[in-house]
Formats: C-alpha cells, sequence, structure tokens
C-alpha cells in the first residue's frame, strides 16, 4: 500500500498511532500549516479514509469509529451551520479542540524529533572512559560533647560508689554441709572436742548459720549412732566426739 | 593592614599563576568526576571570591576546537567528545535499545509536560498507551514516576531524571528544544479538551496501540 | 597515480585541517576508552601513513601543563589527572562516629586522673579495658601516651591533648568541674543518662569484657 497519488491515502498500518496519530497524518497531506487546515476537508479525508478501510475489510479499533462518528457529526454541524444548543459548543469550537489536538501532538512528535536529534551519550558524544579518580578519602568526626564526657564521669563515679555500698548477699550454710563435714572430721577425732572446733573456717566460727547448721548436724550424727554428744551444764559448751564401736 | 592594601601587594605575575592552577584543578576535577560536577562542588576546591564562571567560560573556551568540550549537563559540568566526531567513535557506541514511536513520544510528552499523569499522556497521543511504554522508559532511567495529581484517585505523576538531561545533553529541563516557543503557542498547557470524549481511558477498555 | 603525486597535491593549508582533525581524533578516541589505548588501536583510526608517534608527542605536549595529562600505562595511551593535583582533588568524606560508653568514660577518666596508667584506668572502672579502645582515644586525637609510671613494669601513662581542650571547649584541665560541682549540678544524680546509649562505633566494635 505505497502508491501514493494527490489526494488519495496512504494507508500506513505501521504508522497508526491512533485516530488523533492517523488525522495528524492526514493533516499532513494537505501540506499546510495545521493553523490554517481545514478540519472540514481533513474530516471528509479521514471518513474517506474509514469507507477504504472498510471496503478493504481492514479491522479498525473502536477508536476510530468512534472519530468517524464524531467527525461526521461535526462535518455536518460545519456544513449546516445553526446556533447551538445551550451549553453546547459551536461547530467552530469543536473544529478547533480538534485543530489544538493535531497541534498539541505534532509538537510533542516535533519535540522528540528535535530531542533524538541532539548529540546524544552513548551514540554521538563519549564521556570519559577513564573510571573516576578514586580521590575520596573519609575523615571522621567523633561526636562527643562536654555533656557527654561529664556525664560519663559522673555515671562512673557514682557506679563505683554505689559498688562500695552494696549488701552482699547472705551467706548461708545448709545442714547437708555441715553434715558431711562433721561426718568427714569426727572419723578420726577419739577425744571429746567441742563443737565451736568444727565450724567452717569461712564464717570465722562466729557465724550464726554456720554454728546452726553444725549443732543441727550433731543431733543428727548422734540420732543415727556416728558420734557422741555431751553437754556438762545448761548453756556450757557442747562436746562430742565419734562413737565407739559396739562390741 | 586593610584587604586593599593586600590585595594591592599581590604581585600580577603571581596572581596569573594562580589563577593558572585553579583553572588546572577545576579542569581535573571535572575531568575526574564520573558525574557531571555542580558549579557549589567547584566553588568548594576555590579560594573565597574567586569568580568560578569566568574559569568556566575560560576553560569552555579553551576546549572549544579540541576533540573533547566541556559541557553542561545535568545542572553541572562535564567533559564530552565532540559531536562532529561520532563517526570517527562510532566504534565506542553503546547499543541501546530502539524505542517504538510511540515510547519516543510518551517521552517527550512527559518531558514538556511533566509532571504529568498516564491519563494526560494518553489524553494528547489520543491513544491508550500499551503497558510496557512506561516500564521501558523507566528501564532507560529517564523517568520515573513522582508525585500524585491531587485529583479523584490521585494517580502518580511522571518526570524526568538527571540520567534524561545528562543523555540528552541539557543542562535543565529549561533547556528543552523550543520549550519558549511550544509555551508561548499554548501548546503545554493543561487543557482538557472535552469537546472529543471520544479518546482517553474513561472508557472501558480502549484498545492497546500498536507497538 | 601514485602516493607521491596525491601528496603533492595537498593543499598545505587542508593538511594542516586535516592534522588538525587527527589530533581531534585520537585525542577523542583515548578520552572515551575505558582502558589505555595501545598504538595499534589508534593507529587502525589514522589514515594510511600517518605518524602516530607524532601527533601522540604533540597532544602530550598539549596537556603537558593541563590538569589533565596524556600518559603511557600498560601499554596504551591515557588521559590522568596531573599528579601534582593529587592533593587539590582529594575529596573528604565526613563521617560522625560517636563513642560508645566505654570509650567516653575511659576518656573521661584519663581527663580528671591524667597522667593515668591503663591498670589504673581498669581498677577505677572496675573492668578490662578493650583493645581497641585507647587505639579509638588516640584516633579522636584527645589522649596521647606521655611519661612513664616509676613502678615496677614502667607503664605508659595517658594525658589529654590540646586537641582535647579545643574540642570541648576548656581553656585549661582546672575547667573541668570538680566531683562537688559535678553532684551540683545534678549529674550523680541517680537516673540513667540516655544520650550515651550503647551506640558505639560504625566499625561495630564489641563491647568490652566485664571482668
Amino acid at each position: 500500500m505505497t502508491e501514493r497519488t494527490q489526494g488519495d491515502l496512504v494507508l500506513d498500518l505501521d504508522g497508526f498511532e491512533g485516530p488523533i496519530g492517523l488525522l495528524l497524518m492526514l493533516a499532513r497531506e494537505q501540506k499546510v500549516d495545521l493553523r490554517r487546515i481545514s478540519i472540514l476537508a481533513l474530516a471528509e479525508q479521514y471518513l474517506a479514509f474509514i469507507a477504504k478501510a472498510d471496503r478493504l475489510q481492514l479491522e479498525l479499533a473502536a477508536d476510530y469509529l468512534v472519530m468517524a462518528a464524531w467527525l461526521a457529526y461535526l462535518k455536518s454541524r460545519l456544513l449546516l451551520p445553526e446556533p447551538p444548543a445551550e451549553g453546547e459548543p459551536s461547530a467552530e469550537e469543536m473544529a478547533e479542540a480538534l485543530a489544538f489536538r493535531l497541534r498539541r501532538l505534532e509538537a510533542m512528535q516535533q519535540a522528540a524529533a528535535s530531542l533524538f536529534a541532539r548529540p546524544l551519550l552513548g551514540r554521538d558524544v563519549f564521556a570519559s572512559g577513564a573510571p573516576p579518580a578514586a580521590t575520596e578519602t573519609v575523615r571522621s568526626v567523633f561526636a562527643a560533647s562536654l555533656y557527654d564526657l561529664l556525664s560519663a564521669y559522673a555515671r562512673q563515679r557514682r557506679d563505683a560508689t554505689a559498688q562500695i555500698l552494696e549488701i552482699r548477699a547472705p551467706q548461708y550454710y545448709a545442714v547437708e554441709d555441715a553434715q558431711a563435714r562433721l561426718a568427714s572430721m569426727i572419723g578420726t577425732v577419739m577425744d571429746w572436742r567441742q563443737l565451736a572446733q568444727f565450724l567452717p573456717p569461712r564464717l570465722g566460727g562466729g557465724g550464726d548459720t554456720g554454728l546452726a547448721a553444725t549443732f543441727a548436724a550433731s543431733l543428727e550424727l548422734a540420732r543415727t549412732g556416728r558420734i557422741e554428744l555431751r553437754q556438762e551444764t545448761a548453756f556450757g559448751p557442747l562436746w562430742l566426739r565419734a562413737a565407739r564401736p559396739q562390741r | 593592614m586593610t584587604g586593599e592594601d593586600e590585595t594591592a601587594a599581590i604581585d600580577p605575575e603571581e596572581a596569573a599563576e594562580e589563577r593558572q592552577r585553579l583553572l588546572r584543578v577545576v579542569e581535573a576535577v571535572v575531568f575526574a568526576s564520573a558525574e557531571p560536577v555542580p558549579d557549589e562542588a567547584l566553588a568548594e576546591r576555590l579560594p573565597e571570591g574567586v569568580a568560578l564562571a569566568e574559569l568556566m567560560e575560560e576553560l569552555q573556551r579553551f576546549y572549544r576546537f579540541r576533540g573533547i568540550h566541556l559541557v553542561r549537563a545535568a545542572g553541572g559540568w562535564v567533559f564530552r567528545t565532540a559531536p562532529d566526531l561520532a563517526g570517527a567513535l562510532a566504534t565506542e557506541r553503546v547499543e541501546t535499545r530502539r524505542l517504538s514511536r510511540a515510547q519516543i513520544e510518551t517521552l517527550a510528552i512527559i518531558a514538556y509536560h511533566q509532571p504529568v499523569t498516564r491519563a494526560e499522556i494518553e489524553e494528547i497521543r489520543g491513544v491508550s498507551m500499551h503497558k510496557g511504554t512506561l516500564d521501558l522508559l523507566m528501564e532507560t532511567g529517564w523517568v520515573q514516576p513522582r508525585g500524585r495529581r491531587e485529583t479523584p484517585g490521585r494517580p502518580v505523576t511522571w518526570v524526568t531524571t538527571d540520567a534524561f538531561l545528562r543523555h540528552f545533553g541539557l543542562d535543565t529541563l529549561k533547556d528543552l528544544p523550543n520549550l519558549a516557543e511550544l509555551e508561548a503557542a499554548g501548546l503545554l498547557d493543561q487543557r482538557p479538551v472535552e469537546t472529543l470524549g471520544e479518546t482517553g481511558t474513561d472508557r472501558g477498555e480502549p484498545p492497546e496501540e500498536e507497538l
């Protein structure tokens, strides 16, 4: 379909870019400035094109047919001028609106052409191929205010003071421990010894839990017959020794 | 000692030497950078009070007839090979995917009408947009969505990028070809053409254009 | 027609112009290439019989005093920024780093107790010091080793520097508030100090080991 005669249509399907694009293509056939184009003539061209496509059984998208209907209406309005109904645009206004759209699309097509006619990077002009110089160095700036410094010191001093005041967890001497200790020690003791001598050294002999646990342990060992206990007066010292083997 | 005295004290020969050194510095900085170097970045390298514009003009003049040119792109200074040597450098050419006519038009519309919605692009072109058109333009790195139109549905608006400016050798969007003429002719106005309701995306399922 | 006849027929002005064009071509080719361009690759761009060496020498001479130089590297030609401008080209990226709680406490102890040995710092803090702590404080430029304690092992003692005074806006070390003043300022109150979270440095230094 490249045969081209004056006033005839070129059916260039590759160029189809919607009804406005087609109208613009047809308008170019008129070879006049778009501002002076005859919308009436253009409408006739378009309708002829659609009729021809129909004859050739070309499948046209609905847009083209809608545009055809609209142009047929516009054509009739332009040919038979009568005042428009209330609130409806006049035929001239409709024609001007169409002409504006054609001009606008043409402007964009020309703008696209101008853009791509520029010296394009990677096509016409080239950037330096050299890798960018590695000249960047990183300088660290340390963020610390005087407040940070002082509060750190104050906090550290406060924590240090708190450490001195710390109350140690009470050490508890269990009866089981005392019993094990007493049992292991008493095996070698044949003479009477005071209970105080069997207190765990960790508690310096004076720890309440050490004394209480060792006393409880001595009672238990006496009950099971492994030691003998003796107390001479009330609240007097408690004596103990290993039980004599039964004969 | 006043400032005037100090200035007067400078040896003219020394001043010329210093100026030569500054020229060399900006030349090297621009050359070494991967991206166009903005004026501010260059000014930072120079002593206070040095007229950067004059320096750059001198440097640009110096390269005017050479194989590489000092040009503006995307808001900064950059060296590029001279456009007239395109033929001699053909082997350097980067094969880029050819854009379809629809994509080229869409790119131009985004460039000149930005920020612009998809529906507005369709309105200008008078055809509904193929799904892949914006995708591929995004892939080139030349367009990106930014912002939304404060209309019902808050549609995304599209703009061009710095990569677009660099690729097309434009300093700013104001340097788009024929921008002033198009503006003067009212062709960039946001002007919905309501008398032609037959195209656009309002209708159910417009056929997609041929690519 | 022989080659000699052809050469003789060339207008000298045209010949100079052609030479200028060839200079521009090699200039642009070298500029645009990602790798140093070997002589053979350049020769391919030139008409038969052109003395490449002379062209390159002329180009090299042209750039000799400029901010970028044409040099031989890795068997080819390449543009490089002039070596003497390395300093002027160096850009600094400033990175803000926060000190960890351990680091700032150590700094504070050095400030208040100087000259102080590492062991003394550990004793005051009640925890052993991470290897990197003093290194990093040295990097800040705020502390330095000076002198030795005349005790067994003669350990190094640490002091703060003038940079420390400048950074913290102190005239002398005597300006540091004493404990009573810290108390009066409420700095000894029992409350969490949140401005000094355990942020550490960007290097992800491990926290100090508590003893």
